[in-house]
């Protein structure tokens, strides 16, 4: 019965522990923001850029935002929905945050945008680009200082078929991402007269890409439109290179399949057109300045998810400062989102209907460690928001 | 499918298949010979992967890099039998099972603390890094090739390490009876360390070979350590060559299932494995 | 300690944990909710674990099935009723056990852990890869599911409070239940293939039946835990398949100390709060979580409670195939 | 082998071989065993006696031969199956459920007459069919004093007893016995001598055995093996007078007391 004991034992002293710290004491005079990024495993790169960016603007605004001092609670979301909602919940209820700012993993930013409908809290996401965030189900209280998947590979399907671009074979990982991009660049290439002849996919995520090469080889598309990211990016760009198909067939893709991997490719990207809502090289005050005070601050370039994360804060700044300063005002706060024009280093944007950012898609090339700036490819792109009653 | 495309498919198949192999070999001797589940066995790879990526960083030449490698995963599989996997044999498969989970824990932060969350690549060593034309539009790397002749080195190698020497004598004993070896008076203790030690350097070392193709990011042992555990359950435990036949059928399943059934390409592998449980549960080649 | 004692200190322990709404914050609420649905999920795979022997790496699968049907059964813009998908969302779970029961069944040891792992996989690239349940992003589950009957409307899972209080009763019926059936010649059989199955083999017992029995129910309960977790949270996604997750709940089980079911309720409150402290300590939280875990493992044997785990050890020469 | 006329044959083994890999570690084993008897085996160590025992017993498959229970053909059934239809086996290594009490072993054996996995809300303890028959069979075994002890902490000799209890609450009609007597001082070992000839009685008895002293106070008929040969077989008289036994096995004085 010992062992019972000792299980009982711990049970009780569990519990109590558990309803201990109910009381953290809400500061005053304060705007609170709760940071829900991952900080581990795959994405932690991710999440620490967009944090360094949020901060930067805050510490530009002498540490305040619409004239409050900003006070940060934080929490590693470990890329993991499995504990997203619990994790969501700890900033909305526990720490009482005035804004939620996350995250780079849909699934989990999913979940989150749940709870900031169902609790009524501010919510901005500074990089996943799930469609439906804002679409089906878009919320008064959700924002998005990014993208939405659709929009970098719709621009590219246009651009494509403009450049007179047949026939096309894709490949992405099987998850809603890599799918929403798929559809979305099929859905503007197919409209400019092209056609995507084969929809290729593999297990999320898994790197082994050799049978699809040996598939396009075979097909002989025009053109290939890929989408992957991070790690998976890097091995498909070498794989694609190795294989000798980069010489005959071009390969396209938003910006994500160049972004904080080219070091990682060894020279297989140079040249790689891809389309996204930043660039390097654009050669704009406003950008300049942005990247300098980055570089300075924490002695690493920035990259898009900075920027990202630094327009979050942007974007909350110009909502409290129409609010004269007040979080609880939220109406206002959102009205004054909603309206803001925001100056971003990626060239001022706008907001949707459904809160995401209405903004230039920039056709981009590979040079060096650069995704160097090409063009505007689509001016003022807008996601259609298909499925938002608001 | 034409017939050049499956031929390279079936190269692709080998390739990949032998790559697996040299993760799963290390794995299923562990498993075989000491009776441990070695969850960990993943971050073996990724360290090697990581390995690789510091130490040509630092050297400027993959070769180098492995050749200084090998031995430090030696010595690290060495001592990590000594101060942790030693306590485990007598244990059970759940407490070796949380022990190694825990390890991933550990050695997916340390590498987070050392090397940081980016992802890198690694330079193809020049002398491989070329490509050969198989028709108009399709070239293969001779990186590729290059793995897959190391790998064929290696299974040879084993089956020599085996067969032909005492090592490979008190392995083959140790793999059907713990209790003879002992009263052979073989000392069981080193015979352990020296299986384990080299289950690390194989799994090491498949990853410092991949890191040129696969890059090198955080987490990229799990992917790794599942697919092994489905190579060991097909191969069956302790059996070297069971691993290879498993890898090769892997390779190929996953290949061909890619291209031929894209909607269940996730779970081809796990269907190949139900159908070989329900064909043979100790997997096709218990023991060898 | 006597009988006596023991249920005293179990009615304390369950008063203290009835007393967590009236904290009124809803964040404490929602989270001691969620670590007991942990720890009826936890208690389900020690009837595996603890009582048969089964060490199943992948049983996080059940649970998700399971919050993988209320989200597909209900539909999209009016609530379920209670009554009907909480009995499927189990049977689904429970039948998913059983058919996966006999594949992996046939196996054992480090087999067994390694086919449990690989089908709870298997399942998880079902719901990651097709349309089934949204794909990698997940689904939400817009509605909680109704208790009405003819009308009438005992309790309602939107409230937080009556949700808590579902989950507590449902975790006191659950330890009930299976103090009960431990105590059955069902339960008995079991123990005796925990602690010798050949030997309950060569005494006429068909101990496959038995373990499938066992795979099921213990599928079903984690369904059960699967349903509670959906139901909270609204919000289900593949990651509640996946490995990790597996894993997690097995810590519970070795933290609180395997064969014990009060144990096992400890031991998921241990590991959310270990998460809790050691997250809010520092970013490289899993570095100690790690540490810990392998802490327990060498200086613990067998957990917290593993008297039983030893007993057997010394019987059976350190020899565990 | 057949001077023991109107007995019921329980058990016919035909030319039972198993191999392991290259290694023949039981070539062409008859044995028939009928009720009432007890039919020793024999043989030195290695020779090949567990093997036989657990082909009867199904732990081992035979690579060749023919297993008969009471005329029908059990060659393919398991072990499970055969205890059902009234094999029952002990171990030569001590093989019971020490956490567990004495009663609670019996008890649990004497359930296995019938499994109802589905009534899971029933409490064990309270089917008194199974409990009554488990302490008919403990004091059938001699142990009627250490019902209530947890069977880890019973002497050697007295956890050979349990195994014997716990046979016999399968309802075994045969007793396939690993060297019950392994171990035991000779008062225990006596003591055991009895509780066989008791079960004899009703029952067939194959024992494995070592204490020769023990072998022939108890046997009905002897088989003796060597090297997985069997050797002769015949009335324990036969075996004493046998040439070839003494050339092959009794000649050599150390192993016959173990």
């Amino acid at each position: 019965m010992d062992k019972q004991m000792k299980g009982v034992g711990r049970l009780v002293l569990g519990a109590a522990m558990m309803v201990v710290g109910l009381g953290a004491a809400q500061a005053q005079e304060k705007v609170k923001v709760g940071l829900m990024l991952p900080y581990t495993g795959t994405y932690a790169a991710l999440g620490n850029a967009i944090t360094n960016g949020f901060k930067q603007y805050v510490e530009e605004n002498g540490g305040k935002l619409g004239g409050r001092v900003v006070e940060y609670a934080v929490v590693d979301d470990e890329s993991n929905p499995a504990k997203a909602t619990e994790n969501a919940r700890k900033l909305v209820s526990r720490d009482k945050v005035d804004v939620v700012v996350g995250t780079v993993h849909s699934g989990v930013a999913l979940a989150m945008a749940k709870v900031a409908r169902d609790s009524k809290t501010l919510m901005i996401v500074p990089n996943a680009g799930a469609n439906d965030i804002t679409g089906p189900l878009c919320s008064p209280y959700v924002f998005r200082s990014s993208f939405s998947a659709w929009q970098p590979s719709y621009a590219m399907g246009e651009a494509l078929a403009k450049r007179g671009i047949k026939t096309v074979a894709t490949v992405t990982w099987k998850y809603s991402f890599g799918e929403e991009s798929v559809a979305g660049f099929k859905e503007a290439f197919e409209k400019g007269g092209g056609k995507v002849v084969k929809e290729m996919t593999l297990p999320f995520p898994n790197v082994e890409f050799q049978p699809f090469l040996t598939e396009i080889a075979s097909v002989k598309p025009d053109a290939v439109f890929v989408f992957f990211a991070g790690a998976g990016a890097a091995k498909f760009v070498s794989d694609y290179a190795a294989a000798g198909l980069k010489s005959n067939i071009p390969l396209y893709g938003p910006g994500f399949l160049t972004d904080g991997n080219l070091d990682a490719m060894g020279g297989a990207g140079e040249g790689l057109l891809t389309t996204l809502h930043y660039a390097d090289g654009l050669a704009t005050d406003r950008d300049s300045v942005f990247r300098t005070k980055y570089a300075e601050a924490y002695k690493i370039q920035p990259d898009v998810y900075a920027v990202q994360g630094y327009d979050a804060a942007q974007m909350f700044d110009a909502g409290l400062k129409a609010a004269g300063g007040d979080p609880s005002k939220k109406e206002e706060v959102i009205k004054g989102m909603a309206a803001a024009t925001i100056d971003s280093p990626r060239g001022a944007f706008t907001l949707s209907r459904a809160h995401n950012p209405v903004q230039d898609i920039y056709l981009r090339e590979v040079k060096g460690s650069e995704n160097v700036v090409v063009e505007v490819v689509s001016k003022s792109l807008e996601d259609p928001a298909r499925g938002c009653k608001m | 499918m034409d017939f050049a495309s499956f031929l390279i498919q079936t190269l692709n198949s080998l390739q990949y298949g032998l790559l697996l192999f040299l993760v799963a070999s290390g794995l299923t001797l562990v498993f075989g010979i000491m009776g441990i589940i070695n969850l960990a066995h993943g971050s073996f790879y990724m360290i090697g992967a990581y390995l690789a990526f510091v130490l040509t960083s630092a050297t400027g030449s993959l070769m180098l890099a492995i050749a200084l490698g090998i031995p430090l995963a030696l010595v690290f599989g060495a001592f990590l039998e000594w101060a942790l996997f030693a306590h485990l044999y007598k244990r059970d498969h759940l407490e070796q099972v949380l022990l190694t989970y825990g390890l991933i824990l550990i050695f997916e932060q340390l590498r987070s603390l050392l090397v940081g969350d980016d992802v890198h690549g690694v330079a193809i060593p020049a002398f491989l890094d070329a490509s050969i034309q198989l028709t108009e539009v399709m070239s293969y790397p001779v990186y590729r090739l290059a793995i897959s002749v190391v790998c064929i080195v290696l299974a040879v190698a084993l089956y020599f390490v085996i067969q032909r020497t005492r090592l490979g004598m008190m392995i083959r004993a140790g793999n059907d009876d713990r209790s003879m070896v002992e009263s052979l008076g073989i000392n069981i203790n080193m015979v352990y360390r020296i299986v384990f030690a080299l289950g690390v350097a194989m799994a090491a070392l498949a990853g410092m070979l991949a890191s040129p193709i696969s890059s090198v990011f955080p987490n990229m042992g799990s992917q790794v350590l599942i697919i092994s555990f489905v190579i060991v359950v097909i191969g069956g435990i302790g059996s070297v060559w069971g691993a290879l036949v498993a890898a090769l059928i892997v390779g190929f399943a996953d290949t061909f299932g890619k291209v031929l059934v894209p909607e269940l390409s996730g779970i081809v592998v796990y269907v190949v494995m139900a159908v070989v449980l329900l064909w043979r549960p100790e997997g096709i080649l218990k023991k060898g | 300690m006597n009988a006596q004692t023991s249920f005293i200190l179990k009615l304390v322990a369950l008063a203290v944990i009835a007393c967590v709404p009236l904290s009124g914050e809803s964040f404490y609420i929602e989270l001691v909710g969620k670590v007991l649905v942990m720890a009826i999920f936890a208690m389900s795979l020690d009837l595996l674990v603890g009582f048969t022997g089964l060490v199943s790496f992948g049983h996080a699968a059940y649970f998700g099935i399971a919050a993988y049907a209320v989200a597909i059964l209900s539909p999209q813009y009016e609530a379920a009723s209670l009554w009907y998908v909480l009995p499927a969302s189990i049977g689904l779970a429970a039948l998913a056990a059983f058919v996966i029961g006999l594949f992996v069944l046939r196996t054992k040891g480090i087999y067994f852990i390694m086919v449990t792992l690989a089908f709870a996989q298997m399942a998880y690239f079902i719901f990651h890869d097709t349309p089934l349940g949204g794909g990698s992003d997940g689904t939400y589950l817009n509605n909680k599911p109704s208790s009405a009957i003819f009308g009438w409307e005992p309790f309602d899972l939107n409230n937080e409070i009556h949700m808590f209080y579902f989950i507590l009763v449902t975790l006191i019926v659950v330890y009930l239940f299976l103090a009960r059936v431990l105590q059955s010649p069902f339960g008995r059989v079991l123990v005796g293939i925990k602690s010798n199955e050949h030997r309950m083999q060569s005494l006429g017992y068909f101990t496959f039946r038995y373990k499938l029995g066992a795979f099921t129910l213990a599928g079903g309960l984690g369904g059960l835990a699967g349903f509670l977790y959906a139901t909270l949270f609204g919000f289900v996604t593949p990651e509640l398949l996946s490995w990790h997750e597996s894993g997690n709940v097995l810590l519970m089980v070795i933290l609180g100390g395997m064969g014990n079911l009060a144990g096992v309720i400890a031991g998921a409150f241990a590991f959310e709060l270990m998460r809790e402290v050691f997250a809010d300590i520092t970013k490289y939280w899993q570095l100690l979580m790690g540490g810990v875990i392998v802490a327990v493992v060498l200086f613990l044997p067998g957990g917290l409670a593993g008297i039983p785990g030893r007993i057997k050890r010394a019987m059976h020469g350190g020899e565990s195939k | 082998m057949s001077q023991t006329n109107n007995k019921e044959v329980l058990l016919q083994a035909d030319k039972l071989t198993r191999r392991f890999g290259g290694l023949v570690a039981n070539q062409d084993i008859s044995v028939t065993l009928e009720r009432g008897m007890i039919h020793v085996l024999l043989g030195p160590n290695g020779a090949g006696k567990s093997t036989c025992i657990n082909m009867l017993s199904g732990d081992l498959p035979p690579s060749e031969g023919k297993i008969h229970f009471m005329g029908e053909d059990i060659t393919r059934l398991t072990a499970a199956q055969r205890s059902q239809v009234g094999i029952g086996r002990s171990y030569q290594r001590t093989n019971i459920f020490p956490q567990f009490s004495v009663l609670e072993n019996v008890r649990l054996a004497a359930q296995s007459r019938r499994q109802d996995p589905w009534r899971i809300f029933s409490k064990a303890m309270e089917a008194k069919w199974a409990l009554e028959k488990a302490r008919a069979c403990i004091d059938e075994a001699g142990l009627g004093k250490r019902v209530d002890w947890v069977s880890g902490v019973l002497s050697h000799g007295e956890q050979r007893q349990l195994e014997v209890a716990m046979v016999l609450a399968t309802d075994a009609q045969v007793l396939l016995l690993d060297e019950p007597l392994a171990g035991m001082g000779s008062e225990e070992s006596a003591s055991m001598v009895e509780v066989l000839k008791r079960l004899r009685q009703t029952r067939g008895i194959l024992l494995v055995e070592h204490d020769m002293d023990a072998v022939f106070a108890v046997a009905d008929m002897i088989t003796v093996m060597v090297n997985g040969q069997l050797l002769e077989c015949g009335p324990p008289a036969q075996i004493k007078a046998s040439v070839a036994v003494q050339q092959a096995y009794l000649g050599t004085e150390e192993s016959f007391h173990v």
